[in-house]
């Protein structure tokens, strides 16, 4: 009737733990969590948490950036050598809910807009079990139906290079509201062409995913209405959005190519 | 930014006054800004009980069988509250002043007729343990047809959805299966209007979306007498629907209110307070029932969608001299407050607006959706929408500015209205001329002049002016091409004279043009002077 | 089984137990009985039962409670010094930035949060600040022009 | 991408009150020994103010300072009969019950200041101030508080005169009610309502004719209300309802596919509504045309100040880019659809 809940030191223990117990569900921010228990979700009987320091820690000094699980929104806007990700926790709720949200839980949001941003980021994740930790690519990870049971240990990139990440955040309700779709791509440019893109897009499919027939379609483009148009003609290439309360699939498909046009022309920038 | 026109109407008033009209700080301020505003869940309770809903997952369904064993001997529970718990199962809010029959069970007994519908209660020492404990009802369904859509629900053979009213309409009178509204002969007007209109409007359902969700507490009082703290917007329409429900005399409530976190018409409808007091009544312990968000947003009542065809007769001099409306409420399933608002909407019909011959039809249907009921603007809103959108399509379709168009047809005092009423007390004009001031929306001189008054305002002002529809003096009229010059704005009698003779409006004809408008008159053109650039005293 | 739960509501130590999973809005009202704090959605999404925990404004439905022990919690009943209202308060009222009032806690909180770090925001920053917090009544504007003007006078009262 | 702006207008007006009338509503008003009194009242105040406006309806009704008032409201126990707080009616309704009980109970208040000054009630006037007097001769008064003493027999005064106590009840009892008015079934004859209160607004939008975005720039706008009570309480109902149109006009739907009821919203991330960066600048105009059987000749303003925003902003969008939304929410979805449907053959409407 009353839930267990369960803290552990060691994230590993708790990765172990939530490996083992049925009916657990591992507590970060509790955005997500929380709202379950409140409702007396079935599912959940323990709740399992760790206080292992590490789980907040955010190494960003160096070429390569690791973020861990228990990272929050909040913690991301107060770092200056995260800059480059500011808008797109910025554009994850309002402050009270972004002091809790961590980047461990953004990817199991049905939008992930930060998960979008670290798909275009070409991220890899690090998963805590409870036999040691294992890598595996962001998108493999989220393209995965079963995650429920994963713990994010952390998630790792390439700090981007000269050209800015870039984000935009399609939203009703401004400033705080439920993305419609994000979009979020890192183009790098050799003397004004496109290298080795990276476009990914929420609310386009069940989960954040990465745009490759766009990312292919920019190879060696130049960022101009015609350079681009290659990249728009396939922008809906593997999408299957779905209706919501907030938005209709049509809507979404619709609207796509003109946010994806304008981030790509820089009109974008969250 | 908001400013006063004292200036206007300023006869009419006396501002001699000590605290009407005082920006005086609310009773309830400092209690909001230190959160010390008792609200009904700011009282506490020791052993306070938690009553939830299982509600149906069908828009409508035969309930086959209901297994509540197992919830029953669950952790927590006190007590299973069923359909055959309830004393009078079935009433109508409206009940209350001899308007509609009964037809809504607190609990569903054989059939659920939406998607929410309640269908038993848990009591529990926790929200937690009664929540769980409704998770090991089992309940089988046999799903029926069900109509979602007001026009389908008036077809032949269309699913019924309250037995109550077998058609899925409500009765008016015990004849008639809507309102009517008839006023002149809106069908031969057509045939001599210059341009006819007829276009259809949806209003959406609307969730009233209060922070506070609605809730009550019972208390058992010492005297066998139970209090009961509310969000309700309607204290004694609450107690005597609860007294009622619970067979029970009214003295023996105690309603305490007053201090509400938001209602816009969505804490009418007593939706809690009969089955907390019942389940108070069962345990002998103080009990809360408080809708979730989820409750709250699905299956607490919404604005009901409202459809709404208007058919306009048009002449291109900007006359509107017909006016036929349809429309349909959709009431869902039962029947809470839609009947009343059909009528409030029916008097409301053609708008502020001056018509000769008006014709509506207005329906309140059922279907197998949440129950809808007020909202801030009840009955009205949707038609509004729908008039004043028809209105700028009206004066588009003649070249004729919208807000000139909507001042020509205004109602003034003395005119007659569709309820066969005299408008008094009329400021449709005042407000669009101000506004059109404001908004730096060019009107033209004569449109500036035009007053709701019945002589223009000039018994109230010493000056006279040509504030009336009749024919501007052809100085005055710099008319466009776009639009056709005014030979008169007088309306025509209606083309078969309404039933009661001094409903007939009056033919203007018969009024002489009054004088022009000498310069310096308090109310009228020279108010509006600063849109040639004059500074407004 | 119950949890022991400790921690510093308003400058004070209160202590209580509460049921596993409980939240921390459940708790505040219900164990502590601070009836400052409102409960809009327990869901996380209408902050109107935001609250400061170590000065940061956290949503207190979806906080687990006994991640609180030993940390510091403000709530608006804690906002007044004796018969002083904050400048926020005294700013909410003279806007008259209230009607129904069951928004108001979650506001005044959210609105301090940005205040105590940053005394003189701008209009967009106090946009963003509210931007978690639903009002249905008052159309936004009163509050916005309230936690400018108590920024005005905060500050003055700091320089 | 190009963005389009617009005009549009509307003009309404409301019935104050239930409709038909038949909706009754009570007001007891009573002084405490010393002199302040007490309005008890079973209504309801949800936001509006309906606390506030009673309690100012009455100290002007009694000639007291508003301080001297309290308002309580709502308990079945204390509070007399009241419809509720719906169709408008509390500032009309509740506002003429308390009138009439103000009335009442000022009557006996200056009985007993009357056999106090030892004058006939017809000459006495009260000064708002907490004090009443003699016509014409100001240095002849006495305090409220003195008057309530000597009419309840207070305890301990010091009388000027030897009179015996005199054991009046400063309290007065008030009934509204419009009576209810029968319809025609045939004709639909009816009186609907004994007052109206009216409005003009113009919205300016912004349209994004590749997404269907709509941005509110603007709103300007009238409103006729009869007496405004407090001008404060009535810009915190023209302010909130005009944001609530605007999210009428464009956001709000629990049925998003109405009349199909898939996906409807459970929370306020998917119940759309503008937040505070959604909001505009708007000049609001009050005018005030009393109404005869109003209190002071107030209407109410509060249901009836978001009903011209819809219209104003669905005529706003033709207006920027020449496509009529017949179907509420006008969601950007709605405008791409019926652009789309149009083609880019017929230009936008004229700027206005």
């Amino acid at each position: 009737m009353s839930i267990t809940v369960k803290t552990f030191p060691r994230l590993v223990d708790a990765a172990g733990a939530l490996a083992q117990e049925r009916g657990a569900r591992f507590l970060a921010g509790g955005t997500l969590v929380m709202r379950d228990v409140n409702n007396a979700d079935p599912e959940i009987e323990t709740i399992i948490r760790s206080t292992d320091p590490s789980f907040s820690h955010i190494a960003a000094s160096s070429g390569r950036v690791e973020l861990a699980g228990g990272v929050t929104m909040a913690a991301v806007l107060a770092e200056r050598d995260l800059a480059f990700l500011h808008p797109v926790a910025r554009a994850v709720g309002g402050p009270a809910l972004r002091e809790a949200a961590t980047i461990g839980g953004n990817l199991f949001a049905g939008r992930g807009d930060f998960a979008t941003a670290l798909l275009a980021l070409d991220a890899t994740v690090i998963l805590a079990g409870g036999f040691g930790q294992r890598e595996l690519p962001l998108d493999d990870f989220l393209g995965r139906g079963d995650r429920g049971a994963a713990l994010v240990s952390a998630v790792a990139f390439k700090r981007p290079t000269g050209e800015a990440l870039r984000f935009t955040k399609v939203t009703r309700v401004h400033p705080k509201g439920l993305s419609v779709l994000s979009i979020a791509a890192q183009l790098p440019l050799a003397s004004g062409r496109v290298t080795g893109a990276r476009v990914a897009y929420a609310g386009m499919s069940p989960a954040p995913f990465r745009a490759k027939a766009v990312e292919r379609a920019l190879e060696g483009r130049s960022l101009d209405a015609a350079g681009i148009a290659p990249a728009l003609a396939v922008a809906s290439d593997g999408t299957s959005p779905a209706d919501d309360p907030i938005a209709s699939a049509w809507w979404r498909r619709e609207i796509l190519p003109v946010h994806l046009r304008r981030l790509l022309l820089g009109a974008g920038h969250a | 930014m908001l400013e006063f026109r004292k200036d206007i109407f300023a006869d009419e008033r006396d501002d001699n006054l000590m605290e009407i009209g005082q920006p005086t700080q609310r009773q309830d301020m400092l209690g909001h800004v230190t959160g010390t505003s008792p609200y009904y869940d700011d009282h506490r309770f020791a052993n306070l009980l938690h009553l939830k809903i299982l509600r149906s997952p069908h828009a409508h369904a035969r309930i086959r069988s209901i297994d509540d064993s197992v919830a029953a001997r669950a952790p927590g529970v006190k007590r299973i509250i069923r359909a055959a718990d309830v004393p009078v199962n079935l009433n109508t809010l409206l009940g209350l002043i001899q308007f509609g029959k009964d037809d809504e069970p607190s609990l569903a007994t054989d059939i659920v007729r939406y998607k929410g519908e309640p269908i038993l209660g848990v009591v529990a020492t926790s929200e937690r343990a009664a929540l769980e404990a409704l998770a090991l009802v089992r309940v089988s369904y046999d799903p029926l047809p069900a109509v979602f859509d007001v026009e389908e629900a008036l077809k032949p053979g269309a699913p019924s959805v309250n037995p109550s009213y077998p058609k899925n309409t409500f009765e008016y009178y015990g004849k008639y299966d809507h309102q009517k509204l008839r006023y002149g002969d809106a069908d031969a007007a057509f045939a001599q209007a210059d341009v006819v209109l007829d276009e259809r409007y949806q209003m959406s359902p609307i969730e009233h979306a209060p922070t506070e969700t609605n809730g009550s507490i019972a208390v058992p009082d010492t005297n066998g007498r139970f209090i009961v703290y509310t969000s309700t917007q309607a204290l004694f329409f609450s107690l005597d629907t609860s007294a009622k429900i619970n067979a029970m005399p009214s003295n023996q409530l105690h309603f305490i209110g007053g201090t509400v976190g938001g209602g816009f018409g969505g804490k009418v409808d007593t939706m809690t307070e009969p089955l907390s007091i019942l389940a108070a009544r069962l345990t002998g312990a103080p009990v809360r029932y408080r809708f979730s968000r989820h409750e709250e947003m699905q299956f607490g009542s919404p604005r009901g969608g409202e459809r709404i065809y208007i058919k306009d007769g048009v002449m291109k001099d900007g006359r509107i001299i017909a006016r036929k409306v349809r429309a349909y409420f959709d009431s869902g399933a039962y029947t809470r407050l839609s009947s009343y608002a059909v009528v409030k909407c029916a008097a409301h019909i053609p708008g502020p607006y001056t018509i000769p011959n008006v014709h509506a039809d207005v329906f309140c249907v059922f279907t197998n959706r949440t129950p809808a009921t007020a909202m801030r603007g009840f009955g009205v809103t949707a038609l509004d929408f729908a008039l004043e959108c028809q209105m700028d399509k009206g004066a588009t379709a003649i070249g004729m500015d919208p807000l000139e168009y909507r001042i020509l047809n205004a109602y003034r005092d003395g005119d007659m209205k569709a309820h066969r009423r005299e408008a008094k007390n009329c400021a449709l004009i005042e407000c669009a001329q101000v506004a059109a001031e404001k908004a730096n929306w060019p009107l033209r001189d004569e449109f500036r002049k035009m007053s709701s008054r019945k002589d223009g305002g000039a018994a109230h002002v010493g000056g006279a002016a040509d504030r009336t529809r009749a024919p501007a003096s052809p100085a005055a009229t710099r008319a466009p091409a776009s639009t056709p010059q005014r030979v008169a704005y007088e309306r025509p009698a209606p083309a078969s004279p309404p039933r009661t003779a001094p409903a007939a409006p009056p033919p203007r004809s018969a009024q002489p043009p009054p004088p022009a408008a000498p310069a310096g008159s308090t109310h009228g053109a020279p108010r509006f002077s600063s849109v040639f650039g004059t500074r407004r005293r | 089984m119950k949890t022991p739960i400790q921690f510093r509501l308003n400058g004070e130590d209160v202590a209580t137990f509460a049921d596993g999973g409980a939240n921390l809005l459940d708790v505040l009202r219900e164990g502590v009985g601070d009836l400052s704090v409102k409960g809009g959605c327990w869901q996380g999404t209408c902050g109107t039962c935001t609250v400061l925990i170590e000065g940061v404004p956290r949503l207190s439905c979806v906080t687990l409670a006994e991640t609180c022990t030993g940390r510091s919690i403000e709530t608006t009943a804690g906002l007044r010094h004796g018969a002083d209202l904050h400048p926020l308060q005294k700013a909410f009222m003279e806007r008259f930035a209230a009607q129904c009032g069951y928004c108001t806690p979650g506001m005044l909180m959210a609105a301090k949060a940005l205040l105590d770090r940053n005394p003189n925001p701008s209009r967009e920053d106090v946009v963003e600040a509210i931007g978690g917090n639903i009002c249905r009544c008052t159309g936004y504007e009163p509050i916005i022009n309230a936690v400018l003007d108590a920024a005005r006078t905060d500050s003055r009262r700091h320089t | 991408m190009a963005k389009h702006r617009g005009r549009g207008v509307a003009t309404i007006n409301y019935p104050i009150g239930m409709n038909l009338g038949g909706d009754p509503s009570q007001a007891l008003v009573h002084s405490n020994p010393t002199g302040k009194f007490t309005v008890a009242l079973s209504s309801i105040d949800l936001g509006q103010g309906m606390k506030s406006v009673t309690r100012q309806i009455c100290a002007e009704t009694l000639g007291v300072p508003v301080e001297d008032v309290y308002v309580d409201t709502a308990d079945s126990d204390t509070g007399p009969h009241c419809m509720g707080s719906f169709a408008s009616r509390g500032t009309h309704r509740v506002g003429n019950a308390v009138m009439v009980a103000a009335r009442e109970a000022r009557a006996v208040m200056m009985e007993a200041a009357a056999e106090e000054l030892e004058v006939d009630p017809s000459d006495l006037e009260t000064d708002g101030k907490g004090s009443i007097r003699v016509k014409g001769a100001p240095h002849r008064s006495i305090s409220v508080r003195d008057v309530a003493i000597a009419a309840h027999g207070g305890f301990g005064t010091q009388r000027r005169h030897g009179h015996i106590r005199q054991g009046k009840t400063i309290a007065g009892r008030g009934i509204f009610l419009v009576p209810l008015s029968d319809v025609d079934p045939e004709t639909g004859e009816m009186s609907p309502a004994t007052c109206y209160a009216h409005a003009c607004l113009i919205a300016e939008v912004e349209v994004d004719d590749e997404t269907g975005d709509v941005t509110v720039l603007k709103m300007t706008s009238a409103y006729e209300i009869g007496r405004a009570i407090n001008p404060k309480l009535v810009e915190q109902q023209l302010v909130g309802g005009s944001w609530m149109g605007m999210s009428h006009a464009l956001y709000e739907t629990p049925e998003p596919y109405y009349p199909d009821t898939r996906n409807g919203p459970r929370d306020f991330n998917e119940y759309l509504m503008p937040g505070p960066g959604d909001i505009c600048p708007h000049d609001i105009l009050v005018l005030e045309r009393p109404a005869p059987d109003g209190p002071f000749g107030a209407k109410g303003p509060g249901e009836m100040c978001a009903n011209p925003v819809l219209p104003a902003i669905a005529n706003a969008v033709f207006n920027a880019v020449g496509v009529r939304i017949n179907d509420l929410p006008i969601t950007p979805e709605k405008i791409l659809r019926a652009l789309k449907a149009r083609g880019s053959g017929s230009a936008p409407a004229r700027l206005r």
